[in-house]
Order: structure tokens, then C-alpha cells, then sequence
């Protein structure tokens, strides 16, 4: 008899018809891939970040490829919350995947425009709160260094945001579990992670850096091991759900994850190598949820015999 | 509707020195592209699990009846060098339909300046061949092309000649016009001439020449822009260039050359 | 004409006939490695972690492989600082090539304890000393990842050393500055980095950690591009030389850390995937310089055009 | 002299289901390593940039004159999965000779038990071989080999054969003794017989039981271990297995698998 699963999830009080979302920043907001991927079928859109004015970003090169990764320094340009809504959320709208806002700032009155606007739009289901972008120099990324920034931050936007928050937190730090328990404190209702890890890479020929920017944010397999790691010592800190991410690429590598402690996860370099990574991962998870007998997906969640 | 496929090698042949022409045949009869722009590329994945960025490649020919691509790549570093090795019956992922392409109807009947510089030739190829079509169809405009190369090794010339007019240019003086591209295109086109469109592919310098060129030449300009990619298809930021203006897209002065580009008017780039 | 280069740089006032080092932990104490590659050829070998007593390490699976890396988790196991000045040292003793003793310990005591046995040694050139290995459970990397606490582990051991006193840090920190700078602050002679970056890989068949430590360290060319920006960053921080390491396994590598301030470079785990890296690393980098017209290598340090 | 070689594949087959049989060829006569013993073993390395460990595989053979390598292994993950795609005129990196290997000096003339669970009795072979070549030479001496397989699949059991009497045991009965090796050996070597050697190959618990048997019938007993690799040279330290004493390398009783082993005296290591 074959076992059939239950692929739900719940993250924060929102049901996803399945764990496997798109990493934010590498999937636009769902269009572009549309095309090789039929968005109903995931879990969630996670949104490239978006902030309250529109943003240039990084000079290019804005991408550099290393082993087994890639570095990129994108800056976060995005046209803006109220672009963003005319045209990506509308353009959502006829999808029935969840939807999941990424917001960036320089500062928290930045971060609390956008997640003031986006308050009454009915189809943003979740807020990713980008407290970690390497690649912005101002702001951003020391929100998300600094347990008492994070406190802070968090505690100011769940005051006045109207969807669940997510707070995206970043690996250059010495300790997650310090960093996750300061966003469950200031009353964050889910963490994801990991962002980037910031590298850097020359050109050894011309002696010059590869980026324009120096440094950018390392992605891809060579940081999944790093990933794993920091979403098992994270969801062992906090009793708030785990969305995990970081070098997903195949379906071993997201039944990972959540074996490590994810409630969900998403899928970021991924789709640049193959873009039916999502519906790939998705199937291969749903299979192996089979031959295990697994009855519901997030019976996988924190699974690994510890 | 772009796919990621895996083609096969029909054929490979070092045209010039590390330069290699890739003939490779859609297996998939119902997946074959319907249409193909000149200028428009495809992204072509390494096997090496190192390397896991495509490199794009722009489409030299494009045979929809038989179901063939043709590039023409220079070797250059580990992807390239690894597709250089390939011979027919291997295999290869191909990420396309990829970018904007040159649009041959606007350039119907006009008289229009390919200016290719290396590399930057075989893109315009197919477009040499459209335009030289639509002339014969139309019984006006003309298709001149000045191509550099480093030395005399004159790749896809033959193919250039049977489109129309060429002008070889090469950096050491062995053959044609001794000197870069834009120069040559000068010597032979004076300011005011007859020429109505300028359409370039080449490195970074050699475009800003062609514009100032085709300013002079009051012709109209495209440029075909290279940029570092990820995704290929518009959805990671990631190949931007500036734009005088604010595009459609990103609403920031800076267009996605995977996807508003490669092909640009040059006036509406900052090169 | 050729250029003839000087390959020698040096490493708080001692002087190494090149840049190449082994790193620590990954070439014993050079006799296995010596069946491969002439030892007289190196810059100097670095010798697997010394502790004042014997330690036994951790339990064994120990090794995990990674995309593009490994994880580890030795957890340190040596004979004790009495065995290696008897044995390994003596071994040493023939070679030509400088001697940097890699020191690890539980307690600022352990240290001090290795650091003093070691005074008398002539064969000790450097001492560098490990407050970074994430594998051990107590002590250890505590020391590392507080810029306190590093201080005063440094400062208390320059009293006591006889040799120069390299510290060596680990990447799983917030900031690599605040560290160089208290280490440098401390009385350092020099720091090297970078140690592995903490993973875990979980065997999903079996839902099962593969270490039987759970967490290892990543190393390889998946860290890379996070070992080159902390050397970058460390430089710009710091005046003492800096030994950089992290997922060289090519002498682009090699030039590459130099060119972002590492004054020497140090091969880890490529000798496992290739047991004559060094050498052709070597033979890579002098190749590069005659090439680049390079009369002096040591002018490649931080010769990225920044 | 330990050696990084590149060797030509010259011959591989599936010998039963998931089992190759592959002889490699060196193609350096100088090179050619000088001796080989029984239970030594190599490190394979994968093409595949993304898997950088080597994978150690116990030697089943080797021919001094003709310089070729015989490795018989199972494939299991992705590392033998690309072994197994090898055909003659392909290339490998192998490193080695790695590890101990049992000693046909001190077995010599003895009534040797060889064990061997799975792809536990590939390394066996060439012990065997040795050990029925003394035994003519000597006039004394007896070889007898329990193999077990999952099935009736019984790969190089004709090969065993030619060394001395072979027991086949089968986990599903299809073939010989219907259950494990140890469990056939004990049936048919009763506590106080004359076996004074027992050389096992296989799975832990098989390794537990051999130990155990063995002690029962008071023979001295090596076994070959399996522990995750980094280096294969001594140098890691990521190998080790538990000892009973501390040995002269590690002075705290984790004896290096791929130095001091992979045979080992059972009563030496905890098992
Ligand atoms: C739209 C477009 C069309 C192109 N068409 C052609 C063509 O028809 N023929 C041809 O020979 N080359 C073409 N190129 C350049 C080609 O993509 C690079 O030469 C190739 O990617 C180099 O890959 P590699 O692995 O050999 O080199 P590596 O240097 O090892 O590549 C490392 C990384 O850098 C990227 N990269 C390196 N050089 C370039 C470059 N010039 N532009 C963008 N990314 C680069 C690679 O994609 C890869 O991610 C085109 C580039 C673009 C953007
Ligand atoms: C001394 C020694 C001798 C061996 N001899 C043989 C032999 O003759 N025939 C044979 O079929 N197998 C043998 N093995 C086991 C063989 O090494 C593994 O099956 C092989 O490494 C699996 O590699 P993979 O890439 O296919 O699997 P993967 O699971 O993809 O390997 C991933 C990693 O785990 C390691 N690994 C996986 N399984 C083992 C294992 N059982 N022991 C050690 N490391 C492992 C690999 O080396 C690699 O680093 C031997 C192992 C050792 C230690
Ligand atoms: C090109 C690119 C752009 C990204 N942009 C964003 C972003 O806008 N906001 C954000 O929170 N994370 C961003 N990220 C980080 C990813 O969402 C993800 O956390 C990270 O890449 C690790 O996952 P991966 O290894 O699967 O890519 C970006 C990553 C990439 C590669
Ligand atoms: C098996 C292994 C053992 C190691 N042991 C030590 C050690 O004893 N002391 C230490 O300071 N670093 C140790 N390291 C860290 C390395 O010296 C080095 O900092 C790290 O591996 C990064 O370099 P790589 O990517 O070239 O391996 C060890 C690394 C490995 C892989
Ligand atoms: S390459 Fe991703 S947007 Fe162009
Ligand atoms: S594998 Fe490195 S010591 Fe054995």
C-alpha cells in the first residue's frame, strides 16, 4: 500500500500546500520563471527584496562564480514597494501559491514603510524581514549582526505589521542561536536562514576584484553544509518555525534541511543551474516521504536520531 | 516558452585558433524553438560540478527544419574549454531562448553597417544573412560588414562575403585594413554617407567607437552588450547595465541585458 | 629576459625560502607527505595541533564529504607535546624547511604549558596557536570567537613564548577586524586564518548525523571565497603578516590570497585530494611571478587593486 | 614508495548485480609498484569536481609483470557509480599502495580460515591465491573460504575455489548454506577444530561474530576494517578504530585504519 502524504506545512499560522519555496532575490517575484515552472505548485513565492523607494544597487559585475557557488552583489535593486505592488503582487494574484514579501531598509523607518504599506494588501500571505543583505553598505546587514539591533527591529515592525514576520538572519555571525532567540523575543513569528556568506574573489591575471562592489554573498552547495548546520543549532534555540535555505539543489538536500529542524524550505542558486529546480526538489521530497512512509511532510521537521 | 534541454553535438570544427564552431541538434522534435532572432543567445552549462553558472553564448545560426544551433565561441576559460573538447554524439544543456535579438523587420530594406569585432562577429551573421534575404526580397538596401581580427586568421568571412560587402580588419596588419574595426568602418564610410543603421558586437571599447561612429554616420546604432549572468532569463539582477533612462523594468536606469538586452539602440545605453 | 624571483618572504622576522606552508592538521607532521614532496622544497610545514598531554580526539566517523569540500572532526587528536618533540621534531630535524607548531589546549593553562615545554626547541621556528578549532568541545574556540578573551589568551602566552607567536582564527565570528585588531592588540606576531567553518551533514536514508560528532568543520574549495575576504579584511585591519589559507588547491588560489594581503599561504585539505599540491602550487606561483615580471613574491601581498 | 597515478582502464565488467570487476593498467613501467600483499588497498578519486575524497578499494589482485591492478567493489554512491561508467581506454587516478595487508609470511603453512561477507571477499582473493601457492610449495597447509552473498549472484566464488574448499552462504537461501558466513562457519567448524588463522573481510557485526568464532576455535584471528577517509596516508588522523592498547603512533589508543590497518589482529581492536 502506498503511503499518500500530507504535504502541508504551517508556518506561522499560514498553511503551505508544500515545503518548497523560492529563495528570495533569485526567483524575481515568480514571472521569469513562470515559464519553466508552474508557481501553483509550490509552496510559496518568496519575493526579491523590496524597499519603500526604488533602488539602483551595485555597479556591475554583480556576479561572480566560484566552486561549486557563486558570489553576487546585486545591492537590492528593486523598483520599489509601490511598483512592486501594481505590477509583481498583481501579477501573483493569479497564482494560488502562498506569498512571501522580502523587505529591505537602510533604516528601520525604511523597513517600516514598506511593512506599513504592504499591511492592507491581502495577498502578501508572510514577511521576510532581510535583516542581512551583505552587499548594501549602509544599514541592512548590522541590523542583523547585533542581537539588540535584531531585538529592536524586530520588536519595532511586529508592532504595526499585519501579517506574520519572518525575520532572515545571516550567517557572518559568531552565534545563531543568540541571534534566533533575540528575534523570538521581540515577538517574530518564524526565522529563516541562511542568507549569504560574504567572499570576495580576484582575478588573479589582472589583479582586480571580480565584483565591482569586493565583496559579495556566497550561495550555492559549497555553504549547504554551513546551512544544515545553522538550522539545526537554530530551531534547538527557539520553539518559533525554521525556514531553511542555503545550497539546495537537489531533494536530498531539502529532506536535509528539514531533517535539521526547517519547517520549510527554499531554493536559491538552485534555479539559475536548473530552472525546474522547485518542482524537481518538490517531486523528489514527495518520493522519498513515500518510500519512508512518511504520513506527513512536517513529521520530517527536526527529525535527525539526535 | 524557453526550455533547458540537453542537445546533441552534430559537429564541431576549430574554425580559427580557439575558435570553435558547435553545431548542435534539438532531440526533441516538439521542443524546438519556433523562432529564432539574430542576437539572441542561449546559456550552455558546464558538466563540471566546479562551474555551475551557464556561460552565454550567442546564436550564430539557427536551422528550424532540421532543428540545429550554431555557435561560435572562443575559448577562453573552463567552461568554453570544456565545450571545445565535445565532438558529435556528446551532449549539452542548453538554457534558451534567451534575450532580445536585432529585429530584422525595422532594418528591412535599409542599409546597414555590421560591425564585428572578434568574438563579436558570429552574432551578427545570422542577422547578415536575414538582412541579405530581405534585400533580395525587396530589391533595396545593402548589407556591409567590417569584421576584426586579431591576426589573419579570417573566420566566417566567406560566410559574411555571400551576404554582401566585407571590410576584414586584423590588429597586426596581415590581412585587410591594418587596425581596429571602428577605424576601418571610418576610412571606408565618411560622415553623411548612405549608411542607415550600425549594429555592433564587440568588446567594451570598440562599441563606444562604433557609437560615436554612427553618430557621425547619423545612423541609427544597436549594440549588443556582454554582461556577467546567473540566471539568464531576467529574474536575478544580476547583468544589469546602465540605461540613460529608466526602463520598463527596473524603474532605476538599469536594464536586464538577459532580457531587455543584449540588443540595445546605443543611445539609450551609457557604454 | 627571465625574471628571476625572489621567492623568500618573512614571517615575523623569520624568514621562509617561500611562501607555501602546509596547514595545520593536514600533512601530520610531514613524514607521511614526505613519500610525495621533498619537504626541503616548502616554505615551512605546520604541524598537526599539540596539546601538553595526549588527547584521544573524537569518535570516529570523523570525516564527512561535502560538495566541493570536507567536513571534519578530528577533535585534535595527538600523542602530547613530549611524544612530538621525541618523534615528529626529531623527523623534522633533517628538513630544511621552517618548523610552525601548531598549539591547542582545554584551559589558557594547556597552552602556556606547550608554549613553555616548546621554548627550548630550536627546531621551532613559529608557534601558531589554534583558539579557533571548532571541534572540541571545551575551551578551544571560546577563545577564538570572543575578541576578550583572545586578548588575553595572546597576551598571556607572548609573555611566556620564546618563538614568534602566530594566532590562528576561526571564521565563525561576526567580525574578523575586532579579532586581528585584539590579537595584534595583544602582542601577536602574526595571524593566520582561516580554520574551518562549522557544518553538519546528515545521512538522509538513515536520518542519521554522519559525524559522530554531528558538527565538523568545512574545508576546501567550498570556503574559499569566505577564507579570501577574511584575509582581505584582516589585512586591512591589522600590520602584523598574515598567513592565509582556506581552500587553496591551485596556485590561482595562492596568488589570490596574496594579492588580498596574506603574506604566506598555507594548503589543507587539497593534499588529500592530491597529495603533490604544494609542490605544484609552488611551482605555479614562481611560473605566475616570472610571468608577471614579479621580482619579489612577497610583493604580491595586497597587490589586489583595491 | 606511495604514488598519485593516472592508470588506463583496461578492462571492466559487472560481474553480478551492482559488482565490477575492474583492471587497471599502469602506464608507467617504472612506476609499477614492487610489491603488493593481500588487504592493501588504493584511493580512487572521482572525476566529479564536486566529490574531492578519494574512495579506498581493497586491491583483488595484482600482476606484477604486466603492471595491472585488479579492484572488485560494489557500486553504492556516487563516486562508484562514475567507477562503474569506466570502459577500456578510460583513465582513473588511484593512489597507493595504502594500508598493511595481511602477511602470507606468518600464515604460512597453516590451516587458514578466509571470511568474506559481500564485498568483503574481493580483498580475500589474492590472500587465498598466495595461500594456496605456499600450501603446494610447502607440502602443508589448508585454505578454506566461507563467502556470503546477498543472493545466488556468487561472484569469484570459481576463483576461491581453485584455492581450496569454498562454503558459499546465502542471506535468502537461493544457494549453499541458508544464512550468514559466520553462522556457516561455525556449522561447519565445530569449537576445538584445526583451523589456527581466521581472516575476515566484511560488515562490523559479521567482524563481531568472526572475532567471537574464532575465539571459540582458537585461532588467531585478522580482520580488515572500514572506516570515511580523508587522506589514505597516515596523515588525517580521520580514520582511526578503537584499540585495545595504545598503539606506537597514536599513543592513545586509535590506531590509523589506513596505516597501522586496514588488517588488524581482532584482539587488538575494539570492535
Ligand atoms: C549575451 C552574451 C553573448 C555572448 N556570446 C558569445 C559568443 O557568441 N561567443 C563567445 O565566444 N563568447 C560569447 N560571450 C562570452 C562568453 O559568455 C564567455 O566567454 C564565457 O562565458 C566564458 O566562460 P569560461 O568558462 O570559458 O570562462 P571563465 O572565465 O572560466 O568563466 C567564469 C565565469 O565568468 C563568466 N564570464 C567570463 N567571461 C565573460 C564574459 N565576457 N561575459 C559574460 N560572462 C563572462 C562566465 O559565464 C562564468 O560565469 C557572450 C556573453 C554574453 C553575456
Ligand atoms: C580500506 C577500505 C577498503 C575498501 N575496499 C572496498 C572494496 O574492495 N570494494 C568495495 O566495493 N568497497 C570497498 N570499500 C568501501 C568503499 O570505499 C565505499 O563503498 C566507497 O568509498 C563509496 O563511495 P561512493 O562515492 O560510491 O559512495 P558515497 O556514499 O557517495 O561516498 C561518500 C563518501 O563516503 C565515503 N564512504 C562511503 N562508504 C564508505 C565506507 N563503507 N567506508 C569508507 N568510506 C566510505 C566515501 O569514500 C566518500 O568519501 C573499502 C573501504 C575501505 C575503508
Ligand atoms: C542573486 C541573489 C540575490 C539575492 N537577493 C536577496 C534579497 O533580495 N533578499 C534576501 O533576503 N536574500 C537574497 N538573496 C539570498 C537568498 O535568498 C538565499 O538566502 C541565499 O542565496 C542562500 O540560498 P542558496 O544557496 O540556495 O542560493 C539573494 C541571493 C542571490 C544568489
Ligand atoms: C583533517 C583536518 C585536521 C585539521 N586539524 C587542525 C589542527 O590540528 N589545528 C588547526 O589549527 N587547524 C586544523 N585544521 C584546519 C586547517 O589547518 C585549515 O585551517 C582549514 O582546513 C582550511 O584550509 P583548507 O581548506 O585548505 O583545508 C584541520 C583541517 C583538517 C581538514
Ligand atoms: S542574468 Fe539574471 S537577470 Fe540577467
Ligand atoms: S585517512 Fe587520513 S589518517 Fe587515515
Amino acid at each position: 500500500m502506498k503511503t499518500v502524504t500530507d504535504l502541508s506545512v504551517n508556518i506561522a499560522g499560514v498553511t503551505l500546500k508544500n515545503p518548497v519555496m523560492t529563495a528570495s532575490g533569485t526567483f524575481g517575484s515568480g514571472m521569469e520563471y513562470s515559464e519553466f515552472v508552474d508557481l501553483n505548485h509550490l509552496g510559496a513565492v518568496v519575493t526579491k527584496g523590496v524597499s519603500n523607494v526604488p533602488w539602483e544597487g551595485n555597479p556591475t559585475p554583480r556576479i561572480a562564480e566560484v566552486y561549486g557557488g557563486m558570489l553576487n552583489a546585486i545591492g537590492l535593486q528593486n523598483p520599489g514597494v509601490d511598483v512592486f505592488i501594481e505590477r509583481d503582487l498583481a501579477f501573483l494574484e493569479q497564482f494560488d501559491a502562498r506569498v512571501i514579501v522580502n523587505v529591505c531598509g537602510r533604516s528601520i523607518q525604511d523597513y517600516l514603510d514598506v511593512v506599513d504599506r504592504l499591511g492592507d494588501e491581502k495577498r502578501v500571505d508572510l514577511l521576510e524581514i532581510n535583516v542581512s543583505c551583505p552587499n548594501v553598505k549602509e544599514g541592512a546587514i548590522a541590523f542583523g549582526t547585533r542581537a539588540d539591533s535584531l531585538y529592536d527591529i524586530t520588536n519595532r515592525i511586529k508592532k504595526i505589521a499585519k501579517q506574520p514576520v519572518i525575520m532572515k538572519l545571516t550567517p557572518n555571525v559568531t552565534s545563531i542561536p543568540e541571534m534566533a532567540k533575540a528575534a523570538e523575543a521581540a515577538g517574530a513569528d518564524g526565522i529563516s536562514l541562511i542568507n549569504t556568506i560574504t567572499g570576495m574573489k580576484i582575478d588573479v591575471e589582472r589583479q582586480r576584484f571580480i565584483l565591482a562592489n569586493k565583496t559579495g554573498g556566497l550561495s550555492g552547495p559549497a555553504i549547504h553544509p554551513v546551512a544544515v548546520r545553522m538550522v539545526y543549532e537554530a530551531s534547538h534555540a527557539v520553539n518559533i518555525p525554521v525556514i531553511g535555505m542555503g545550497g539546495i539543489s537537489c531533494w536530498q538536500d531539502a529532506v536535509e534541511m528539514m531533517l535539521a529542524g526547517a519547517s520549510a524550505v527554499a531554493v536559491g542558486a538552485a534555479n539559475f543551474h536548473n530552472p525546474y529546480a522547485t518542482q524537481e526538489i518538490l517531486d523528489g521530497m514527495t518520493d522519498y516521504c513515500r518510500r519512508h512512509q512518511v504520513t506527513a511532510i512536517r513529521d520530517l521537521t527536526g527529525g535527525v536520531d539526535d | 516558452m524557453k526550455t533547458k534541454q540537453t542537445l546533441r553535438v552534430r559537429s564541431q570544427k576549430e574554425i580559427a585558433d580557439g575558435i570553435f564552431d558547435l553545431r548542435l541538434q534539438y532531440t526533441d522534435r516538439d521542443r524546438i524553438p519556433d523562432n529564432v532572432l539574430p542576437g539572441q543567445f542561449v546559456n550552455v552549462y558546464p558538466r563540471d560540478a566546479s562551474a555551475l553558472l551557464p556561460r552565454p553564448i550567442s546564436i550564430c545560426g539557427f536551422e528550424r527544419q532540421e532543428g540545429i544551433l550554431r555557435l561560435v565561441y572562443r575559448r577562453v576559460g573552463k567552461g568554453t574549454a570544456e565545450f571545445s573538447r565535445l565532438a558529435e554524439g556528446d551532449f549539452l544543456d542548453v538554457l534558451g531562448i534567451l534575450g532580445n535579438g536585432y529585429d530584422p523587420a525595422v532594418l528591412a530594406g535599409r542599409n546597414v553597417l555590421l560591425i564585428g569585432g572578434g568574438i563579436g562577429a558570429p552574432p551578427l551573421l545570422g542577422l547578415a544573412k536575414r538582412l541579405a534575404a530581405q534585400e533580395r526580397q525587396e530589391g533595396k538596401g545593402s548589407v556591409t560588414s567590417v569584421l576584426g581580427y586579431r591576426t589573419d586568421d579570417l573566420f566566417l568571412k566567406e560566410e559574411f562575403e555571400a551576404c554582401g560587402r566585407v571590410i576584414a580588419a586584423t590588429d597586426d596588419g596581415t590581412a585587410g585594413f591594418h587596425g581596429n574595426v571602428v577605424s576601418a568602418a571610418a576610412a571606408v564610410f565618411p560622415a553623411g554617407g548612405s549608411i542607415d543603421a550600425v549594429c555592433a558586437c564587440g568588446p567594451l571599447p570598440m562599441l563606444r567607437g562604433v557609437k560615436q561612429l554612427a553618430r557621425k554616420l547619423r545612423a541609427t546604432c544597436y549594440v549588443s552588450l556582454e554582461e556577467r549572468m546567473a540566471c539568464g532569463v531576467g529574474a536575478c539582477l544580476g547583468c544589469v547595465t546602465r540605461t540613460t533612462g529608466t526602463d520598463e523594468h527596473s524603474h532605476v536606469r538599469n536594464a536586464r541585458v538577459c532580457t531587455e538586452g543584449p540588443v540595445f539602440n546605443a543611445e539609450e545605453v551609457e557604454l
